[in-house]
């Protein structure tokens, strides 16, 4: 067997947790050369980032512990050496990025202090160490990079923070360099840059790189090679391509199964008398405009998407809307009443019709009341819904009715799992009987496989009871199989809204299109051949 | 940050003039100076005499209206018992405190900020658990208790040092010392707490991937970091102590601020009282800004 | 402020390991109990002042003899004498000069006198003057007249209290006293210490101690250690507990006399036979050598032995716990509420066990069939019940106290204690009344006979009161220095009286 | 520890031990805490029964036998502490003197939790404006000398256990208050506020259903390591005579008392002293113990040592 550049061997760790030994990885192996990306595909609690911590020694024990296993590079297994050997490795040949690039820099050092602290640390002199920061930050494309240097992480946009990170990886040229989900917070252009840049540099150093993430449009755009986990254990392995088009082990299957965007798109709804009609409505905070001017129009039993990136005022927007901020301006009809001017009664009242599942539905609900209560809720404010003696009942249907066991009315929120959560989120808005419900990226913390079922769900709640739903995304593939209508915001403005097929085949604005194109594709080969394209593009317009 | 502080300042005005309004009529509810100045066999003229002097029989409200109109031209009305202007008597102890609270919690912050970041280095090592326990009897010991035993075996029994008093740089060691032990088993606490949660931040992590020294991890990195919520108990500490350590002035003979204060509420000086009142009321103040500039200094995020 | 934070950072990076309180030897440490507020003359007669300038810094016109039986001895005065009508004549010594360099003559009393009785300070010796008018009248540079109506037989003794001072002294609270006495007032850092230092050109002879430096500490334990620790010289008053070396400490009775004020207007203990009876059910000789110190004295008058008048033939109560019992019962049978839950009131820190004291008495009473609860309480609240007007409203209580009588004559305390109008009163008495106002002007064998008639009429007759202890304090004086503690201990200490061993 | 592994989707939930067992299996691994928590049941143990069972031994003098040394087993167990001044055995006062102790501390720490947590919530939830007006009278009894206002009540009102609570649950109202409204105002942009605001929850829902269960855990904590220092600042304030007065003891009195004899019997003071570091130690155990066990972050911690496989 050749020896690789960096091999995992039987790699078993095991953790303590609450409810006990979990074996987070067992018996992983895999490896990456020179000039290779590796991709670990895998979902939240796969074990995906556990045999790189272990690379990097950065697994506490306790609670952790590396039960067998070995980690080869350069000849030596590295779980064998001492501390000093270990540190002396990282940063200098094995350097490691991470996903939240602005909680992975030290909120209170200047960004240029922590790049020049990595060469300093091994070993190089403090002058030459500024001056190839300098060089860094230039070449990973950041603005004014001597200003850059003075500033601190929090001064920084989330892609530029990535780009510092990668500068401050790549600082002593490592042999392997580890991206812990490197984009996966980061808006879809953005993400697409940094993608970029990474194999960019790939090509100028050589370096190994090995890629976690879960999501099957980055493995395409990026990895050579793939290993898909599952539960601790690497299910299946190979080429990119490969996998993705000729998937062995069923979970391999089932995942790219579950990528959004590929099904019917809705056909047009037949024009009605809207039951929603927000006009030119205005929201600042401070000397940021969140909302300048949004109106829409939402028919009954409609499902509206609203897509942007961060930044883009949606989430404003619902909150403006379900009045948890005051708007500065503007005016949304419910049924002919300005939602804005109603008293605080009269809101009481229509809190009824509209109601809001959220993003993370880890914070949307009270750690500290059960399931039963957290549903019941809703009637213990509003009596006149339903008698006391009939909410058991109730709460047991409507648990049923979002795929979970009634019989887990007793429980509290953390024994469940996210995607479960969210269903409790649900049925927590359904309590209610509303009309409308907003979903605040009610699916974006989710992996994509319960992303699928979270949204199959709500789709038959739409059917069956005829709900309208307002959907605000970043992801425009997400709302593809669900919208009616799509409405695209930048910069607290509407910039395109039309019918969910308007949007996708024939975009009319340049900004709808860019957030089209750079969405990866799960597939290698759209990939590469939309890379193909856009190098061509470049040259043509080079030339 | 001018704003902020004119904010901060307004509101320490208001709670100010609250405070010398309730210690002005609440402390005149605990009795006359009268009967306590003079000895129990002094004449009714010269009690008439005594209240008359120190303007007594007026009604509370006429003694208010005078005591703020002097106030308002800086003078804070003079001392029953010693005779002369509370302020001076005021500021001469309140000397003596705030050495005595810099340098102890000049030391109380080195030494917990060590001690706290090795123990939370190695959570639940031999030093983590040594110094947890340690801390903990610091921390839960009657301050007044170990004065006396110190004294007893420091001073009389070894004859290391001497009881009491002031003078030399040695009268000043028992008394710090005593005085050192809570805030620091307390900010102990805090430091390894804090730390805990900075060394398990992911900014720690991207150190470690970084191949850091632990030194530089644990006092670069974190620390800082770690700093936040310590200086808010510093903070505190630091107040209580400005605020005249009693029990420990009491015992050392130590002319502090605290001291004063005790003598003159017992004594019925008012005047002093008031004034000690507001002098330390002022140094907090100013060390909260203090404690807010180190808050601005250490996190970038703040100063905005 | 700054510039001793910065000398005591260079001192402590000097580290010397030499203890920096050594001194040289002809200088004493005084550590004291109590803060001194304030260096008044007129203040003198306040035992914390008194203790550091009575006699050091400022001389009297006549002193009481406190060591021997000289009785009342010349200082400033030579010679005085009580005229045809009643007035007094002093003629003052000659030849003394004042620190500030002037001259003393009888200016210089009759302004002393002036400011002690002046409406715009409050000297604290103007009370032994209560209900008399004084005028002086100068006679000639050395010889200056007192005119006092009522005609005061005790004149020179109250003039022992009058501390003299220049003319030139401003008629408000000084802080750097002038006075006439073998020493001056060289350093006062309020709070940290007093220096006196030895002058020349005292009129009398030269005292052995050149500098004396008094310091402050509360803490009884920390006085005796001091001492011990070789830090002071000389402690006047420590605690009983840690007077254990006869070598360095020294016992004396203080002047002060602890005990019970009963309230004779209030039941129950309006009836004689129930104030009887608490005087029977107290074992007082169970205190002694207990709580109490070996040397204390059980009192049967509230001023000490050495008063003039005092009277050797009034008994101690005997502890007769039965017969208590029996005197109650007689008392209830006649309808006495004996059974009203009394209330004893005792002031924190007052001496020495006081708290213990006071349980023990309280146990003592309820076994003797009182119903008695205790409260220690705050000097001002203490204050509040122990002086006239009594509260009415807060039930039967029992008031614990200490009666400090230094001055040899009874009159110091007869009217405030037993006399109808005095302040601290609990008796009523037509008798006793008429004993104390003949007593208080008559002179000599008379007035002594008239005292001890008086003792033994409110002791045995009225039971006015509950007399306990005639108390000792402790003083602790390094084995290098001469010096005893005398009753005046607690009010003035003489440097000039202070000598060195070897 | 984004590196644990959270629950999957799909798989059966795991199974959790109720919640008592869980917590004695947690404080069977902490040896200290479980040490303390036994010790402060010895306490309370003695502050119930105390007064009942030896109040007469404790008060029964004897000055013959004043100050009479420890470990003298002649006499009976009762007095192999040593007597006091007045010769009453000192295992016994102490054991009498838990009840006031406790009594102060408890009901210091109580009242001054409610109001404090009260005002709190009110400020933090309430508009700005109130918000503000409470925390200025937080500020004014932070800065309200605690020395004073013991002297005030004790003078107005007389010493007694009720007013010696008044006073310390005064001066610690506004620890509560500002940990209150700190949090308070965390929480309140949670977003499960959020969520109950949609479904039209009143503020007073909100604030006592939604935020008060949440900071409970955090006041708990406080409240712990509050108790030991009211115990402390009780016997402080009897050191400087201004607490409880006897016939009332309290360990804080008796330490105080015992001082005088120091130098000769140092027992006084001794025993009475290691009461009180014992129990706010043990309560500061406990309390580090709960920040641990009440935090499901953390509680791995506790739950790892308790395994023979750790």
């Amino acid at each position: 067997m050749p020896d690789h550049l960096l091999e995992v061997r039987d790699l078993s760790v095991e953790f303590h947790t609450a409810g006990g030994v979990v074996k987070a990885v067992r018996g992983v192996s895999w490896h990456v050369d020179r000039g290779e990306t590796l991709a670990i595909l895998g979902e939240s609690g796969s074990g995906k980032s556990v045999s790189t911590a272990a690379i990097l020694d950065l697994i506490d024990m306790p609670p952790g512990r590396i039960t067998s296993g070995e980690i080869l590079f350069d000849g030596r297994d590295l779980l064998r050496l001492g501390a000093a050997a270990r540190r002396d490795i990282n940063g200098r040949r094995i350097a490691m990025i991470f996903q939240d690039p602005l909680s992975h820099l030290n909120p209170v050092y200047p960004v240029g202090w922590q790049i020049v602290e990595t060469m300093t640390a091994h070993g190089l002199p403090g002058a030459r160490a500024r001056a190839e920061a300098l060089r860094l930050v230039t070449r990973v494309g950041l603005p004014d990079p001597a200003g850059a240097l003075r500033k601190y992480p929090h001064e920084f946009s989330g892609g530029q923070r990535q780009r510092l990170m990668i500068a401050m990886a790549l600082a002593m040229k490592p042999d392997v360099l580890i991206a812990d989900e490197p984009t996966t917070a980061l808006d879809v252009t953005v993400q697409a840059e940094v993608l970029l840049l990474l194999k960019e540099l790939q090509q100028e150093t050589g370096m190994g790189v090995v890629i976690i993430t879960h999501d099957l449009g980055v493995v395409a755009e990026i990895a050579d090679r793939v290993v898909v986990m599952n539960a601790g254990e690497i299910v299946e392995s190979g080429p990119a391509r490969e996998v993705y088009h000729d998937p062995r082990h069923p979970y391999t299957r089932k995942l790219i199964g579950a990528a959004p965007g590929k099904g019917e798109m809705h056909p047009p709804l037949a024009r009605a008398e809207p039951v929603l009609s927000v006009r030119n409505v205005r929201k600042a905070y401070g000397t940021f405009t969140a909302l300048d001017g949004v109106s829409l129009d939402l028919m009954p039993g409609e499902t509206l998407a609203v897509v942007g990136e961060s930044g883009s005022g949606k989430s404003t927007l619902a909150r403006v809307l379900l009045r948890l901020d005051e708007p500065d301006s503007g005016e949304a009809l419910w049924k002919g009443r300005d939602l804005f001017r109603l008293s605080p009664a009269e809101l009481f009242a229509l809190r009824r019709d509209l109601q809001m599942v959220f993003q993370d539905p880890t914070q949307s609900l009270n750690p500290r009341m059960t399931v039963a209560q957290l549903i019941s809720e809703a009637w213990a404010i509003h009596p006149r819904i339903l008698p006391r003696d009939r909410w058991r009942a109730r709460v047991a249907e409507l648990l049923a009715q979002v795929g979970l066991r009634p019989e887990h009315a007793n429980r509290y929120p953390h024994q469940f799992s996210g995607g479960q959560r969210q269903r409790i989120a649900i049925a927590r808005a359904l309590a209610l009987e509303p009309e409308l419900i907003i979903c605040d990226e009610a699916v974006s913390a989710l992996d994509v496989s319960v992303q699928a079922q979270v949204i199959d769900l709500l789709d038959r709640l739409r059917r069956e009871m005829g709900i309208a739903f307002i959907f605000i995304a970043h992801d425009l593939p997400v709302v593809r199989d669900f919208a009616d209508h799509v409405m695209v915001m930048q910069r607290g403005r509407v910039v395109e809204h039309g019918t969910v097929r308007q949007v996708f085949d024939s975009p009319r604005e340049p900004y709808t299109r860019a957030l089209l194109a750079a969405g990866l594709d799960p597939d290698p080969d759209v990939q590469a051949a939309r890379r193909a394209a856009l190098r061509t593009e470049r040259r043509a317009a080079g030339a | 940050m001018l704003t902020f502080i004119r904010k901060r300042s307004l509101a320490s005005l208001v709670s100010l003039v609250g405070l010398v309004v309730l210690v002005f009529f609440l402390s005149r509810l605990t009795g006359d100076p009268t009967d306590l100045y003079l000895p129990l066999d002094a004449t009714d003229e010269m009690r008439a005499r005594f209240r008359e002097i120190y303007g007594l029989d007026d009604p509370l409200l006429v003694q208010f209206g005078r005591y703020v109109g002097d106030l308002l031209r800086l003078d804070f009305g003079d001392s029953i018992r010693k005779a002369r202007p509370a302020i001076e008597v005021v500021l001469e102890a309140f000397v003596w405190t705030l050495q005595l609270a810099l340098v102890t919690m000049a030391l109380v912050t080195v030494a917990a900020i060590v001690v706290g970041s090795l123990a939370a280095f190695r959570v639940g090592g031999f030093f983590d658990r040594v110094s947890g326990i340690l801390s903990l009897v610091a921390a839960s010991a009657p301050d007044f208790w170990i004065a006396i035993v110190a004294i007893v075996v420091f001073a009389v029994g070894l004859g290391w040092l001497p009881t009491s008093g002031t003078g030399t740089p040695w009268h000043w060691v028992l008394p710090i010392a005593v005085l050192f032990i809570r805030p620091f088993g307390l900010i102990v606490q805090v430091v390894r707490g804090s730390m805990i949660s900075a060394l398990s931040s992911p900014y720690v992590k991207t150190a470690r991937a970084k191949g850091l020294r632990p030194r530089k991890i644990i006092f670069v990195h974190a620390l800082r970091n770690a700093m936040l919520p310590v200086i808010t108990v510093i903070g505190d500490q630091a107040a209580s102590l400005l605020n005249g350590a009693v029990v420990i002035e009491t015992i050392f003979g130590f002319p502090g601020v605290g001291k004063l204060m005790i003598d003159s509420i017992l004594q019925r000086d008012f005047t002093v009282v008031l004034a000690s009142i507001m002098v330390t009321a002022l140094a907090i103040f100013l060390m909260n800004l203090l404690i807010d500039l180190a808050y601005a200094t250490l996190d970038p995020r703040i100063r905005h | 402020m700054l510039g001793r934070t910065m000398t005591w950072g260079a001192l402590l990076l000097a580290t010397s390991l030499t203890p920096a309180w050594a001194q040289d030897d002809t200088a004493v440490t005084i550590v004291l109990n109590e803060e001194v507020d304030v260096l008044e003359p007129c203040m003198a007669t306040r035992s914390n002042i008194g203790r550091v300038i009575l006699g050091n810094v400022n001389e009297t016109l006549t002193e009481l003899d406190v060591r021997g039986d000289g009785g009342l001895m010349p200082r400033l005065a030579e010679s005085w004498e009580q005229r045809e009508d009643g007035s007094w004549r002093f003629n003052l010594r000659q030849g003394v000069t004042f620190s500030d360099g002037t001259a003393f003559d009888a200016q210089d009393v009759k302004h002393s006198f002036d400011r002690v009785f002046d409406p715009t300070i409050t000297c604290e010796s103007a009370r032994y003057f209560g209900g008399m008018t004084v005028t002086a009248n100068v006679v000639d540079d050395h010889t200056i007249d007192f005119v006092v109506d009522p005609v005061q037989p005790i004149l020179p003794l109250l003039l022992s209290l009058v501390t003299i001072v220049p003319a030139e002294t401003p008629i408000e609270f000084v802080r750097d006293p002038v006075g006439t006495g073998p020493y001056a007032v060289t350093e006062w850092s309020p709070g940290q210490q007093i220096v006196l230092t030895r002058r020349d050109g005292y009129w009398g002879a030269a005292p052995a101690v050149t500098q004396a430096t008094y310091v402050v500490r509360t803490d009884p334990a920390v006085r005796a250690a001091m001492v011990e620790a070789g830090e002071a010289d000389i402690a006047p008053t420590i605690s009983q507990d840690d007077a254990t070396n006869p070598a360095t400490d020294f016992p004396y009775l203080n002047s002060e006399t602890v005990y019970l004020r009963l309230d004779a207007s209030q039941a129950p203990v309006s009836d004689i036979r129930v104030r009887r009876a608490i005087n029977m059910a107290i074992d007082r000789e169970a205190f002694i050598g207990t709580l109490v110190p070996q040397d204390a004295l059980l009192a049967t008058a509230i001023y000490p032995p050495t008063t003039q008048g005092w009277n050797p033939d009034v008994p101690v109560p005997a502890y007769d716990p039965e017969g208590a019992k029996a005197l109650l019962e007689e008392a209830r049978a006649d309808g006495v509420a004996v059974d009203t839950p009394i209330t004893i009131l005792a002031r924190t820190a007052n001496f020495p066990n006081v708290t213990e004291v006071m349980e023990a008495i309280q146990q003592m009473m309820q076994e003797a069939g009182f119903t008695v609860e205790l409260q220690m309480v705050e000097v001002a609240e203490h204050e509040v019940y122990y002086s006239k007007p009594y509260p009415t409203d807060r039930g039967a209580y029992i008031i614990a106290a200490m009666h400090d009588n230094r001055m040899g004559d009874p009159s110091f305390s007869a009217y405030f204690k037993y006399h109808s109008e005095g302040r601290q009163s609990g008796i009523s008495d037509p008798k006793a009344d008429d004993l104390i106002t003949r007593a208080s002007a008559a002179t000599g064998e008379e007035r002594a006979q008239l005292w001890s008639e008086l003792q033994a009429y409110v002791h045995d007759e009225v039971a006015a009161d509950v007399l306990l202890f005639h108390m000792v304090g402790f003083a602790r004086v390094a084995e290098s220095i001469d010096w005893t503690p005398t009753i005046a201990t607690n009010s003035q200490l003489q440097l000039s009286e202070i000598g060195f061993r070897n | 520890m984004s590196n644990a592994p959270a629950v999957t989707e799909g798989t059966a939930l795991p199974a959790e031990p109720s919640a008592p067992r869980r917590f004695l299996r947690m404080l069977w691994a902490d040896k200290f805490a479980l040490a303390a928590l036994l010790f402060l049941l010895l306490v309370v143990l003695m502050a119930l029964l105390g007064p009942a069972l030896l109040g007469d031994v404790a008060q029964k003098q004897n000055l013959r036998g004043r100050n009479a040394p420890p470990f003298e087993w002649a006499r009976g167990w009762l007095w192999w502490m040593g007597a006091d001044s007045l010769g009453r055995p000192l295992l016994a006062r102490i054991i009498v003197a838990a009840r006031n102790t406790v009594a102060i501390a408890a009901g210091a720490v109580l009242a001054s939790a409610l109001v404090g947590t009260t005002l709190g919530l009110v400020a933090g939830y309430a508009s700005r404006r109130v918000g503000e007006a409470i925390m200025r009278l937080a500020d004014v009894i932070m800065s309200f000398p605690s020395l004073l206002l013991a002297v005030i009540v004790l003078y107005v009102l007389g010493p007694s256990v009720t007013n010696v609570v008044l006073v310390l649950a005064i001066t610690r109202i506004p620890v509560y208050l500002r940990t209150t409204r700190a949090e308070v105002l965390e929480i309140r942009e949670r977003m499960f506020v959020s969520a109950a605001r949609v479904m039209g929850a009143s503020p007073r829902r909100i604030v006592l259903r939604h935020i008060l269960p949440v900071v409970l855990p955090t006041l708990t904590t406080l409240a712990t390591l509050d108790f030991a220092y009211v115990m402390l600042a009780e016997s402080a304030l009897s050191f400087l005579g201004i607490g409880i007065q006897p016939p009332d003891i309290t360990w804080g009195l008796m330490i105080a008392q015992g001082k005088e004899h120091l130098t000769r019997a140092w027992w006084l003071s001794f025993w009475p002293g290691l009461a009180i570091i014992l129990t706010t130690l043990s309560l500061n155990l406990l309390s580090n113990w709960m920040r641990i066990a009440l935090d499901p972050t953390q509680r791995w911690r506790l739950e790892m040592r308790g395994r023979p496989d750790a």
